[in-house]
């Protein structure tokens, strides 16, 4: 007779992981064209003011790398949904699964792709510079900022790393929500409104949202900041957990 | 040893209820299928099993434990059917790769030799298969992960006659050297009774029966003769199925309990004792609809007359 | 080998028949071992679970009888078992289908036992000359 | 550069083209390589901005450097006619002529307004006319822009004339980085690192003409000015 196997939590979310980040290399392809897109806007969208001294006329470009980072942000968000939907959510479930693996190895799925994503978006920084080099061939530049320093690279990826782990949880509970039925989803936005409403209306609420993004964003030490960060996305990530642990698996 | 045990098992969507207060134990090492017609719950009944759907009522055991979100289960279990999500960039190779790593039995070099009967590349991508050479891939995950608990659920759908036919035999010897417990759904019972040990005949969601396959052979027997002498020979028993076959003519089946002077009986009033066939048997235990096709035809026929 | 799938017998009284009609030519002795269960659901791609249904059944009739741990052997009177059952069962089934013509062609019982002897007596002045 | 966009286009529309209509499938390995293409892109880019041209950088001053500028800035003139127009730190002699001439008198024609011109006798006859474009340090918002916009007085010498062209109105365009924005909030909070004080110093220039010491000036312009020696 066949014996039966025990198999365990660890190995399972391992296998898990190590399976979707192979699968899912798309998403790392699709990185890089977020990273590229990131770098194409900011050089376009860079603001520019003139001044005329006599007989000559200067014009200053600025460019930044948000549009790197805010585009990246929204990819982390993107695909942490993605992952939520059906036929990423499945794929576990064709092999062994359960709900505890699944999320696990996807939280450490999200943490991988946020590193990722952070360091991609750091680099972009770097690499904006590079090519505005060459796009921009009769502009001088000012040498200031252009260097990035090692520390400045390290916090910077880290910093980044963090705010993708955000969204991506975000996302991530965002797209539970919606899986675990389209009426709690369409009902809490109109709740928060409604509460928003009645509770002393918008600013409050606008300064709550600010407090929180506060708590976080205004954080001097590094360390504070990571463990900020994670315990949130932790919080949020956990929500997602409850909310998807009942959940069937239809498979069609 | 049980492998699955539900009692009083309901699965309810909404107003429509797949299965319905379902009792069921099936022993360990045992080949069993699960027929029925469409839209009888054998799917939901096999995804129950498995573990991916929460029972509305009633209890169910695999292996001892309840199924659903259970880890234990999951790595005993292997569910497999057309709708199985792979993807797309993986090749054959990884995909077992994976499999390989999740279940303690998988046997590499069957689904090795397996894929290569097939003519299947391992370094063929999932999604650029056909939709028959899915299956078939399907199937042959089914076989080498060796689960104590496989189920299958209607894994031939695209197959052609050929593949199907061979899959049945691999399942068999497959089965013979790692005896395990066996669920195929189908609703082609006819090309896989050979093969099965045990038939669960579901039904709107409950269990018409639950025999061995020899049983169910001699569950029924057909009688054709003058309608008359057949009259006389249902009466006060249970009546499967009529046919008429012409105005005094009828073929009915009905349950097997006839005494050797009822057979003589028979005999003498020229009605003719055959038995019927398991795959028959199971669409007349499982008909919905009153009568038989003729039925529909005869009825046009008369209105015309008229 | 294949098992005829149009005849309306169950596949575990086809495979007990195969096995007598093996045990009549000659093909498995007398105190020889009979095929397994699981050769025969190799051999005739069934379920081994009817094949041992088939063995059982010639088990019960004693053609067959068990040896603990090695598996079924025909009996030492196997085969004058299997004459004697299909010759009972032929006859009576040629019996019965004899009275009934009789019946419907209301023949006495008197006059077809009369019938009968004639025939043999023909056949025995047949044999003579 | 939109010649450049639109080569990008181009280029991304035909992938999509070919990806389409070819049915080139992206395999793993395609992605794989994309990615661990950009990757070393990534990589290699912080070291790859240090082999750029240095030439096109404009540096940044500190306020030691801007408050010499202002000082140079005020100063130029006075010093100029005063025969040691490079005697002030900051300023740079940016161009030189040296025309041989033969006659006795020079013409200098073309004043330009904002370019004051200075001449000086020397004491020898070798009878050459030298001239230098002195400058000091244009700054806007703490960047050194001087290289960038050098004046672009062009000089030409023609029977004894000196004609002074008038400079062709020009621009200059400079291209400054946002510091890394997530980076930032952290670090700034470690090294407060203000905005740069929008100062706007507009350079001082000088054309300085030497000329023998036999030679006179025709014509003399009112605008031209003569170095008022002082001592020997």
């Amino acid at each position: 007779m066949m014996y039966l196997a025990k198999p365990s939590l660890w190995r399972i979310v391992k296998a898990q992981y190590a399976f979707k980040l192979k699968a899912h290399i798309g998403v790392f392809a699709s990185l890089v064209a977020v990273n590229l897109l990131g770098i194409a806007l900011s050089l376009s969208f860079s603001s520019q003011f003139g001044i005329s001294m006599g007989q000559i006329w200067l014009s200053m470009r600025s460019i930044s790398n948000e549009a790197v980072l805010w585009v990246t942000v929204l990819w982390a968000f993107v695909v942490a949904v993605l992952l939520t939907t059906k036929d990423y959510s499945d794929l576990d479930f064709t092999f062994v699964s359960n709900c505890i693996s699944h999320n696990l190895s996807n939280a450490v799925l999200l943490i991988t792709w946020s590193i990722a994503a952070g360091t991609f978006a750091a680099l972009g920084a770097v690499l904006l510079r590079l090519v505005a080099f060459f796009v921009f061939p009769d502009d001088a530049i000012v040498a200031q900022n252009v260097f990035l320093a090692p520390l400045e690279l390290v916090v910077g990826a880290a910093v980044s790393s963090m705010y993708m782990l955000l969204a991506g949880c975000i996302g991530y509970l965002g797209g539970k929500l919606m899986q675990a039925g389209s009426l709690l989803a369409l009902l809490t936005p109109l709740f928060a409104l409604a509460f928003a409403m009645l509770g002393g209306g918008g600013e409050d609420v606008l300064r709550g949202v600010q407090s929180i993004t506060g708590f976080i964003m205004h954080e001097t030490s590094l360390l504070l900041f990571v463990a900020k960060s994670l315990g949130t996305a932790g919080l949020i990530f956990g929500l997602a957990f409850l909310l998807s642990h009942d959940t069937e698996v239809k498979r069609q | 040893m049980k492998a699955i045990e539900c009692i009083g098992l309901n699965k309810v969507y909404g107003e429509n209820v797949a299965v319905d207060s379902l009792s069921l134990v099936v022993e360990h090492n045992k080949m069993t299928g699960i027929i029925g017609p469409n839209g009888a719950g054998k799917t939901t009944l096999l995804k129950l099993i498995a573990g991916f759907l929460k029972a509305t009522a009633g209890e169910m055991r695999v292996f001892g434990e309840a199924p659903f979100n259970n880890l234990r289960v999951s790595a005993n279990a292997i569910f497999i059917d057309d709708r199985m999500v792979f993807p797309s960039s993986l090749c054959l190779d990884d995909i077992c790769r994976m499999a390989a790593r999740v279940y303690a039995n998988w046997d590499h070099k069957l689904a090795r030799g397996l894929l290569d009967y097939f003519a299947l590349n391992p370094k063929l991508c999932h999604a650029h298969l056909s939709r028959g050479q899915k299956s078939t891939v399907n199937a042959i995950l089914g076989l080498a992960a060796h689960c104590p608990l496989t189920i299958f659920d209607e894994p031939t759908l695209g197959m052609d006659v050929g593949v199907r036919r061979d899959f049945y035999r691999a399942l068999l010897k497959d089965y013979m050297q790692h005896p395990r417990s066996i669920l195929f759904s189908s609703h082609m019972l006819l090309e896989v009774e050979d093969i099965l040990e045990d038939i669960v005949l579901l039904k709107d969601g409950y269990k018409v029966l639950h025999l061995p396959l020899p049983q169910l052979t001699e569950y029924a027997v057909g009688l054709a003769g003058n309608s008359d002498a057949l009259c006389a020979l249902t009466e006060n028993r249970e009546v499967l199925h009529t046919r008429q076959i012409s105005s005094c003519f009828s073929y009915v089946v009905i349950k097997n309990d006839l005494k050797r002077g009822d057979l003589q009986q028979a005999q003498l009033s020229g009605v003719d004792i055959t038995a019927v066939p398991a795959a028959d048997l199971c669409v007349y235990l499982t008909e919905q609809r009153k009568g038989g096709i003729d039925d529909v035809f005869s009825q046009t026929k008369s209105v015309a007359n008229r | 080998m294949r098992l005829d799938a149009d005849t309306m017998k169950p596949i575990y009284l086809q495979i007990a028949e195969w096995l007598e009609t093996q045990i009549l030519s000659g093909k498995i002795a007398c105190d020889e071992k009979v095929f397994s269960q699981y050769q025969l659901a190799e051999m005739f791609n069934i379920n081994p679970a009817t094949a041992a249904k088939g063995l059982s059944i010639l088990a019960d009739k004693g053609i067959l009888y068990k040896k603990r741990g090695l598996g079924m052997f025909a009996s030492p009177d196997a085969k004058a078992q299997i004459l004697d059952q299909r010759k009972g069962e032929k006859l009576k089934h040629l019996v019965l289908e004899l009275v009934l013509e009789a019946g419907r062609l209301g023949i006495a019982e008197a006059e077809l036992t009369e019938m009968m002897r004639q025939a043999n007596e023909e056949l025995k002045g047949e044999v003579q000359s | 550069m939109i010649v450049l966009w639109l080569l990008g286009l181009a280029w991304f529309g035909l992938t999509v083209y070919a990806v389409g209509k070819l049915g080139v499938s992206v395999t793993r390995q395609h992605l794989q390589w994309l990615l661990i293409g950009h990757l070393i892109t990534l990589l290699v880019s912080p070291f790859a901005l240090h082999l750029l041209p240095t030439e096109r950088f404009a540096p940044i001053v500190d306020a030691a450097t801007l408050s010499d500028a202002r000082v140079a800035n005020r100063e130029l003139l006075q010093s100029a006619l005063r025969g040691r127009p490079s005697s002030v730190t900051g300023v740079h002699r940016t161009r030189e002529w040296r025309f041989p001439m033969s006659g006795l008198a020079l013409t200098v024609i073309g004043a330009v307004p904002q370019l004051p011109v200075v001449i000086e006798h020397k004491t020898g006859r070798d009878g050459i006319v030298e001239v230098a474009l002195y400058r000091t340090p244009s700054i806007q918002d703490m960047v050194d822009i001087s290289r960038q916009i050098p004046l672009p007085v062009e000089l030409s010498f023609s029977v004894n004339a000196l004609t002074v062209v008038q400079p062709v109105a020009r621009g200059a365009h400079f291209l400054r980085f946002s510091p890394d924005a997530p980076a930032q909030a952290l670090l700034l909070a470690l090294e407060p690192q203000g905005v740069l004080p929008s100062v706007s110093l507009r350079g001082a220039q000088v054309l300085y003409i030497r000329i023998p010491a036999n030679v006179e000036i025709k014509d003399p312009d009112p605008s031209l000015l003569f170095v008022d020696r002082e001592g020997p």
